[in-house]
């Protein structure tokens, strides 16, 4: 009974939802509300204003900066959740991951993660730190070096990168990302301009365009290392599996 | 105005980034994390109540920020005018009363290894409803929704208790759908105006094209933060949630989540599809339909509880429904009601679950009937209960009684009789379940075996109950100050 | 917009989507909902949309699907028949995944 | 049928979501309730992007002269960058509480978990956890 009840609810729902495509304006109408309102000036005037060439990247750090401190707060957030359901690792105390297997992977896995992880790696540091000028970013950046580290652990495994990346570096760099927001915001505001305005105080007009690149370039970095130590932290959080050696410490 | 013009930015973001230096304390320097969370609390409290000496309720007295400098429909804007900053000021108090609470509290329930995760979550909550609030923009607000769901889940699981896990995994099932539903709604929105700036949105609605598009975002709109305020037929997560999490989260979420729900979809009703009539009016009948059924519901199923705190969540139930009546019928004694029933649900529903909290802390009680004779070992505690059960029924002078006040008032002058026997019936229901307790607490000898020895709660659990209490008191005796600029606000909303 | 292509990826994507929500096998419904990530990846670069592309390859298929199948590791691999067996409770019983 | 037919990104779209939604509701097994919930996710964000797409449009990179009026709107995939990291993180909480529920029930589905409910004393004390 409660099932068809639910099928009918979710049949309505596509009906009216596709019902409500057809008096949607037109896609890739130059004419719609969504090309002809607010976005001519993050077209035209971004590469001025912002100093980058993709503008993507303006909008996420300039005009919308705000909701980009949100985003990594909101990530931030998830692995402040993940570690209070399941706990932090703690020291003294042994653990296991669930591949402790005593099969490994293959040698094939391992040799073509090794050759493959250098250019992910460099891959996604070219992606942070190229974010203004080509497709990428910030967290775009620390995505693919999660992305890679996973790789890692998957060809390695957990147990050894947990070593790589041990925790106290996690413990320091998960923070990263909203600090940086809120420290370039906090001299945004000394700067005599408004939270996030990308400037320092007692910096010539002159010097303006240069420091607004370097202080992007700092948030992007904050970002990427911010977001894959936090992905990484995630994974290894809900992976380990508490196996003894815990009341001694 | 000078530098108060960027107090609103550091309200919402110094509470933000305290809550980010936790794990770094996490290691060894646990004890930290307590006092660095009130500080920053503390400083965002001082701010916010520094800035009701620039906020007025007039038409073009509010502040608006513009974050890094771009002109609002490009950037984002945060705008609070006196309705938010009346907000605002709720969450700030309430939320630093409820961690000076969760001090003690903590230490019980929460071992000691996640501690820092708890004040972590506890301050990130509490600046996302901040910045929720204050907000100006519509996927900003998104952003900040989400911040506050994902904290309060986890908030919810955090005892690692069997049944809280399950409580916290039931609420996510209902909330990130939700919130999907809310993306919808701004993509549809977006879709049909091209702008996410709340102001901007209500200039481009009052073209009215695409109407259809902007109705649909409007229903996805409720329906979203319907979940969340956990309006009647929307609730199933509630109970649950609210009655197993750890008791101040517990005061946090009743008198504070639900609330910003509510408040963000008068937010979206008045600011940013007022001008769109036809689909407000259409949609606020249902939506006063659905809050009334939700106000007999959650009072007839408050009465039938057993446990005190699923009694208390119940009752939050029936009392968002007040909330969102008032706003669903549209007059400015209505919205005057239902903007002080904010802060009157804030401070009783908050003292409420600190009470069940120290019952919890120092016994281990939470059966209604366990509480019997209760005032025999912890009058305090039940002192404070008492007061701010007077509130919750409405009996004069507390601030219960003026909000109710105000909400009959207003729906007598809308016209709508059947909603002012709503009300009426509702408080008789909450009567009934309060004046129980308060029976049994103080009226009857406690059964054998239940009050023997110990004493009353801590002095920090204490101070904070007692504190809320008052305030409902307080508001009360004091309302001829406030009520009137309260008024003021709610007839800007609606113009 | 009304290439080929976009159509053979937005039609990959409803047999994906329809993939993963029935298959009983909760770790084949990860991997195709992995591969529904790619073609939402590929599709948004049809849709001029690089940054999206790249991200929604990383997180979608990388991050997103090692943390599920990870999560699948540690609970079990199938979904359950209604109702007439009980598992038994416990966090050492695992059932064994070979890949 | 209006512009059912040129809007058909939008179209699947909606099919999507209502897949994802078939599946957080209708699948007692809560990893699938689970990728039901990206689903939906992915599908709001296959919306969002065409809805910020332009005929013969192209990505909004300034880079080598091109021209910002052929430029596809590049607002929604801003938002959408931050919808990716919602979602991720929402699976990542929703993950954990799923590894410890099926520590503590030993089950993945919906209807036992919750029929283990009404078996279940009320207002146990502290117990279970992960110790």
């Amino acid at each position: 009974m409660k099932k068809v009840v639910s099928l009918c609810f979710i049949g309505a729902l596509g009906v009216l939802l596709l019902m409500l495509v057809s008096s949607m304006p037109r896609m890739g109408d130059p004419g719609s509300p969504t090309n002809r309102r607010v976005v001519d000036r993050y077209l035209e005037k971004a590469e001025e204003e912002t100093g980058t060439e993709n503008v993507i990247t303006g909008v996420i750090l300039n005009y919308r900066g705000y909701d980009t401190m949100g985003e990594v707060t909101v990530i931030f957030t998830g692995l402040a959740a993940v570690l209070a359901v399941l706990g932090r690792e703690k020291r003294g105390r042994v653990y296991a991951y669930p591949d402790r297997s005593p099969v490994r992977s293959s040698i094939i896995v391992r040799s073509a993660a090794g050759f493959l992880l250098p250019f992910i790696a460099l891959f996604s540091l070219y992606t942070v730190l190229h974010g203004e000028i080509s497709p990428g970013g910030g967290f775009q950046g620390g995505a693919v070096m999660a992305a890679g580290m996973f790789l890692f652990a998957a060809a390695f495994g957990l147990w050894k990168a947990g070593r790589t990346v041990p925790p106290r570096l996690r413990f320091a760099v998960e923070g990263a990302a909203p600090i940086t927001f809120f420290l370039v915001g906090v001299a945004g505001l000394l700067g005599g301009g408004e939270f996030l305005a990308y400037m320092l105080p007692r910096v010539s007009a002159g010097l303006q365009p240069a420091l607004r690149t370097w202080l992007t370039l700092l948030v992007e970095g904050g970002i990427g290392a911010g977001g894959a130590m936090i992905f990484i932290s995630v994974l290894m959080a809900l992976a380990r599996e508490e196996v003894g050696g815990g009341q001694a410490a | 105005m000078g530098a108060y013009r960027h107090f609103p930015i550091l309200i919402i973001t110094v509470p933000l980034v305290t809550a980010v230096l936790m794990p770094a304390l996490s290691h060894r320097r646990e004890r930290l994390c307590m006092p660095l969370a009130a500080a920053a609390l503390s400083a965002s409290t001082v701010l916010t109540f520094l800035l009701y000496r620039v906020i007025r309720p007039a038409a073009d007295c509010f502040l608006s920020y513009r974050l890094g400098g771009w002109e609002p429909p490009w950037g984002i804007e945060i705008k609070v005018d006196f309705a938010g900053l009346f907000m605002l000021s709720v969450i700030c108090s309430v939320s630093l009363l409820c961690l000076v609470y969760s001090r003690k509290y903590i230490s019980k329930e929460v071992e000691p290894g996640k501690a820092f995760a708890y004040y972590s979550l506890f301050l990130l909550l509490s600046a996302a409803m901040l910045g929720f609030t204050a907000t100006g923009d519509v996927f900003n607000m998104f952003v900040f929704m989400e911040i506050l769901a994902l904290s309060s889940y986890a908030l919810v699981a955090v005892t690692g208790r069997r049944d809280a896990v399950r409580a916290a995994f039931k609420y996510l099932l209902m909330g990130a759908p939700s919130s999907i539903m809310v993306l919808l709604a701004i993509a549809l929105l977006y879709s049909s105006t091209g702008s996410l700036n709340m102001a901007h949105l209500k200039e481009l609605l009052a073209e009215g094209a695409y109407s259809r598009v902007v109705f649909a975002s409007l229903v996805f709109m409720i329906m979203g933060f319907g979940v969340k305020a956990a309006l009647f037929p929307l609730h199933g997560w509630l109970p649950d949630a609210h009655s197993i999490a750890p008791s101040p989260i517990s005061a946090m979420l009743s008198g504070l989540v639900v609330e910003v729900a509510v408040f963000a979809l008068l937010r979206l009703f008045f600011t940013v599809y007022g001008a769109a009539s036809g689909a407000v009016s259409g949609t606020s009948e249902a939506l006063g339909v659905t809050a009334a059924a939700g106000v007999l519901f959650g009072g007839v199923m408050a009465v039938l509880q057993k446990d005190f705190k699923m009694m208390i969540a119940y009752s939050t139930v029936s009392h968002i429904g007040y909330i969102a009546l008032g706003i669903s019928i549209m007059n400015e004694q209505a919205l005057t009601g239902a903007l002080y029933h904010l802060l009157d649900h804030g401070l009783a529903k908050g003292c409420f679950f600190l009470c069940a909290g120290a019952f919890i802390y120092e016994r281990d009680y939470r059966r209604i009937e366990q509480l019997k004779g209760a005032s025999r070992r912890m009058p305090l505690t039940c002192a404070a209960f008492a007061v701010a059960a007077l509130s919750v029924i409405g009996i004069p002078p507390t601030s219960g009684f003026i909000s109710k006040w105000y909400l009959i008032w207003g729906s007598v002058a809308g016209g709508k009789y059947l909603y002012a026997a709503v009300y009426l019936i509702g408080s008789i229901l909450a009567a009934t379940y309060c004046l129980r307790v308060i029976y049994y607490m103080f009226f009857l000898p406690p059964q054998p075996g239940t009050w023997e020895g110990g004493g009353e709660a801590p002095v920090l659990m204490l101070v904070p109950a007692w504190v809320l209490s008052l305030g409902t008191l307080l508001m009360g005796a004091l309302s001829f100050v406030i009520i009137g600029r309260v008024q003021e606000a709610a007839g800007l909303l609606l113009r | 917009m009304s290439d080929a292509l976009s159509l053979v990826l937005l039609a990959l994507l409803v047999v994906t989507a329809l993939a993963a929500t029935f298959s009983r096998d909760l770790l084949a419904a990860v991997i195709v909902f992995s591969g529904y990530s790619l073609v939402m990846a590929l599709l948004w670069q049809r849709l001029q949309a690089p940054d999206l592309a790249l991200t929604e390859a990383a997180v979608g298929a990388g991050v997103t699907t090692v943390l599920f199948v990870t999560a699948i590791f540690k609970t079990q691999r199938m979904e359950e028949e209604g109702g007439d067996r009980h598992r038994r409770g416990g966090a050492n019983e695992k059932e064994s995944v070979e890949k | 049928m209006g512009r059912l037919l040129d809007n058909y990104h939008y179209a699947v779209a909606a099919v999507l979501f209502c897949t994802g939604f078939y599946s957080v509701i209708m699948r007692p097994n809560i990893i699938k309730k689970i990728i039901g919930l990206n689903i939906m996710e992915t599908s709001v964000f296959l919306l969002l992007v065409s809805l910020g797409w332009k005929e013969g449009g192209i990505a909004p990179i300034h880079a080598g002269g091109a021209e910002a009026a052929s430029m596809v709107n590049p607002l929604p995939q801003a938002l959408i960058l931050t919808g990716i990291v919602v979602a991720v993180s929402t699976t990542a909480v929703a993950l954990s509480l799923v590894i410890l529920l099926y520590r503590q029930y030993g089950t993945l589905d919906v209807d036992r978990l919750m029929r283990e409910e009404e078996l279940e004393v009320p207002a146990a004390g502290p117990e279970g956890g992960e110790g």
